[in-house]
């Protein structure tokens, strides 16, 4: 991507123009949410404006066209994933929601003392979700161990399966740590014993070209708001034969066929997974979302990305008593540090006084912190938009932290 | 105020050498707070003979504002009163998160004013203290 | 409200300037989604053109500056409400997802023959989960009859209680007949048993001043799409003292106060049962459009929507073949009809050619049309930005339908 | 096509007069379809001898578009064989939804060509065709 490019994508974005505490915005919290672009600005907009309409159940126009835009939003997202008939797009307020359901609605046919697989890099939404089914279903709940670098132990988790193993649940990309995580050979290792795969993609859908018919991914969650899309909605695109074993979890409007007191019937999939009146504007506009992103092209960003993460790697690694957190050789868009003797907090607060924004704490990734023996980290994490410019801003804010506490 | 001018001079180094830290051999009560928004976990441990808190530790990890906080509180809190301890608390807490009155009468702890106009750190300021209140209701059980 | 005013609140509704089927717009469907003013539909657009920060995890001003918004709005919802320190405003993704949550984690406390008490003109929002909690459960659904006129059989509702009963779970405005319950009489029938109330106040919420206080209601659900705020986002707005024996149902960030394998210890209420990013630009709409709301006034709205409903029974009983389904004397907002062998379906789609759209079908309450033995009605459902010309337009279309079908 | 003209004569008089209406004393298959959606309910009930569709009958409730559907199906489909009918089903099917091929070689169901220009209304026009399909799947069990 050459500056020129990099200037007019930038121009996508209002907000870059702004100024916090009297700088110009560096914006390096990426991984917390992204930034929009005013063309998914203006199609939110423009549905409130032009549009508004509840969907599914009206014959007049405007309920009609609705329901087509809000429709064409699962086609989208089955292109963006390379995926096929075999797959259904199911809309849910996040990934959040999407783990949530999977761990209620497939859970609910597990037995106790069957075993689910996560890692010890899993944000607290492929955690808690667990968790809650263990006291719920009695069932294990295992973890597959990463090494210091932030590397995930294919071996160990191997060595976790049993015939007990009814999934094995993994993030793509770690939000605490960077860490790309070899999707393809998870899976492989669980589909060998026919163990299902939910790969928790909120970091990876805006970073990482995805396949989820050649990585052969059951289930794949993500966030509208993490890939320049809104605030509210998610998607859980999953295999449908799978689907097809889940009972609904929420019971309401949309999602039945018939309703009588005595018995209920429910509709199809992935309607019956639905319940209640969607996020429509939202839905549309994570369309738009799609649309920009391979407007730009994955490739492309990744090319970029990489590009950019190298530069701050080095630029960071030049800062004494610096210590970056997450050194896979397989990384992308985040990068996780401490400063000796200074708390990350006092990092954020200070960084942001020049107009910097990153996030510090435990990212919702505290079994992260536990293992690295640190109570929080500061994370950068960038996104296409985001310059050599901004990674020099930061390295600076840094130094001057460090004056600060001197 | 500038947002660094938050980080004075008695603040970094508290923060940098803590009164009262670290577990005492014995105590009678005890507590443990967390801030999940960041990450912050402190403990405090009392020992408290006829209402009085005849002595007061703390451990844990934190930002400098918060550790700075729990140390100023040690020292301010130790040898008062429950009664008088509880309303300092209030006092404080009032101060930080209703903008009710001041801390001019609380002595060093008023080096922490500043922190009211930065929403983002007012949990740092407080975690201990509401950890305190919490340990003075809670005896150690055997 | 004078023609000035009117003419005044519909410039703040873009939506009503535009052509349908080459006839300007008569929207009457406003039961299922209400049109958006400009202002929350600005308040979104400079969310995400300057303000886009995810919250409560970040030091940083813009995530600083989000929380306080977002934050803000659980107050106007407590204003709005007439609440008090006694209630929590929980954000959901809607009605049906507010509903959900209290059928999931409080119907969790219930034990096996425990009942809940709903009414026969419940949406199936308020139908379902409490069919999906009698499978899991075994617990007893009951249903509190109404009369041919669509009115609430308060003394068949008291005659249900029994002291398994657990919730009496009712609409405060019947989406399909547009009857109004007396929710002061069920909140005392109730609690002189000491049982616990929800109201699905969906449809009241836009129409009708709540106040909680006075009610007395335990438990309130409704969602932002149905009072001119966006979709995607709902509050259920709950006593503390009934929260705090209610288990978080989902897990994940933000939700929680310490996250380890072995043990998880959730964060305090509202944010327990708020697991993961949440529809922030949504909420903070939802804020604008509660303003929006009380910048008219509610009192204006229910006077001058109770004249125009007047307007439109008068004129619709004045056509031949025409019954209105559902007469109760305490009505609002919604005037649902049949023609005499003329399908509701046929009657929308030819309205729909006229630029006027209604909703036609079960309207998400079967069980309220195999009450009156119909398939389905139509459905006209006003709002304050609704005009006489409007219904006038309406009566001319069903006239039209009628002559093709003559 | 103006939304009115969908109702044509042929429509609203199938509708009004809707040919094989009604629950047969014998059967044996039969079918349940609902359209969530509209509350479109029929029944299809068939008596199929040596692959043939010897009789058919509809019940139940839906628009004129649906039932004038329905009633014209029952019309076309009377004693043809399982393998034509499955064809025709097929053929109106890809019409319908995929905008493949047209409706000229069905004779009268032709009339109901114009309905997929009204994304709202396709549904009520195919719901008798995919319960008829289910029906000639689903024997009477006793
Ligand atoms: C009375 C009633 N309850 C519940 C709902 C469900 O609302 P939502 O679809 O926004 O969850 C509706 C709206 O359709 C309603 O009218
Ligand atoms: C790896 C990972 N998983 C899950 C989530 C949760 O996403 P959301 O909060 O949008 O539900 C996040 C984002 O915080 C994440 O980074």
């Amino acid at each position: 991507m050459d500056k020129n490019i990099l200037a007019k994508i930038r121009e996508d974005f209002p907000i870059l123009g702004t100024e916090v505490n009297g700088y110009s915005l560096v914006y390096l919290d990426n991984a917390a949410t992204t930034l929009k672009p005013k063309y998914v600005i203006d199609r939110l907009s423009k549905h409130y404006l032009y549009e508004t309409s509840n969907i599914h159940r009206g014959v007049h126009f405007l309920s009609q066209q609705a329901t087509t835009y809000f429709e064409e939003v699962r086609d989208k997202v089955k292109s963006y994933l390379h995926g096929d008939s075999t797959w259904e797009t199911i809309f849910t307020k996040g990934t959040t929601g999407a783990i949530n359901f999977v761990a209620q609605s497939f859970g609910s046919i597990f037995n106790s003392g069957d075993e689910v697989i996560i890692s010890q890099m899993e944000h607290h939404s492929n955690i808690v979700p667990w968790q809650m089914l263990r006291d719920r279903k009695n069932i294990v709940l295992k973890v597959a161990q990463m090494d210091e670098r932030g590397i995930l132990d294919l071996e160990h988790l191997e060595s976790l399966i049993t015939e007990k193993t009814k999934l094995v649940s993994i993030t793509y990309l770690s939000n605490a740590l960077g860490t790309i995580n070899p999707v393809d050979k998870i899976v492989k290792i669980a589909h060998s014993k026919n163990i299902p795969v939910l790969i928790d993609a909120a970091q990876a859908i805006a970073h990482i070209t995805i396949d989820v018919k050649k990585l052969d991914i059951d289930f794949i969650a993500f966030s509208a708001h993490k890939m320049f899309g809104p605030t509210g909605v998610g998607v859980l695109y999953a295999k449908k034969q799978l689907l097809e074993k889940m009972p609904p979890i929420e019971g309401g409007g949309d999602m039945i066929a018939s309703v009588r007191f005595d018995k209920t019937i429910y509709n199809t999939i992935p309607y019956c997974f639905e319940a209640g009146t969607p996020d429509i504007a939202g839905v549309i506009a994570l369309g738009v979302a799609i649309d920009y992103i391979n407007s730009i092209g994955l490739k492309n960003i990744e090319e970029y990305e990489h590009k950019l993460l190298q530069y701050a790697t080095q630029k960071l690694s030049e800062i004494k008593n610096l210590r970056v957190v997450g050194t896979s050789p397989n990384k992308s868009s985040v990068i996780s540090f401490v400063l000796d003797g200074i708390h990350p907090h006092d990092v954020g607060s200070l960084l942001d006084s020049k107009g910097i924004a990153v996030r510090t704490g435990h990212h919702c990734a505290q079994p992260v912190m536990e293992f690295f023996k640190i109570p929080a980290t500061t994370r950068a994490s960038i996104s296409f938009y985001n310059t050599k410019e901004d990674i020099d801003r930061l390295a600076d804010g840094i130094l001057y932290v460090q004056s600060i506490f001197e | 105020m500038n947002q660094n001018e938050l980080y004075q001079q008695v603040i970094l180094s508290h923060n940098k050498s803590p009164k009262n830290f670290g577990k005492p051999a014995t105590f009678t009560h005890w507590a443990e707070g967390f801030n999940p928004l960041c990450g912050d976990h402190y403990f405090i441990y009392l020992t408290i003979e006829d209402d009085v808190i005849k002595n007061v530790f703390f451990e844990g990890e934190g930002c400098a504002i918060s550790k700075a906080s729990a140390s100023l509180m040690t020292e301010s809190l130790k040898n008062k009163t429950i009664s008088d301890v509880e309303s300092i608390i209030k006092k404080f807490h009032d101060y930080m998160t209703l903008s009710q009155g001041n801390l001019k009468d609380l002595g060093k702890i008023s080096v922490l004013s500043g922190v009211k106009d930065y929403p983002a750190r007012i949990k740092c300021a407080t975690i201990s203290w509401h950890t305190m209140k919490q340990a003075i209701e809670t005896p150690v059980s055997e």
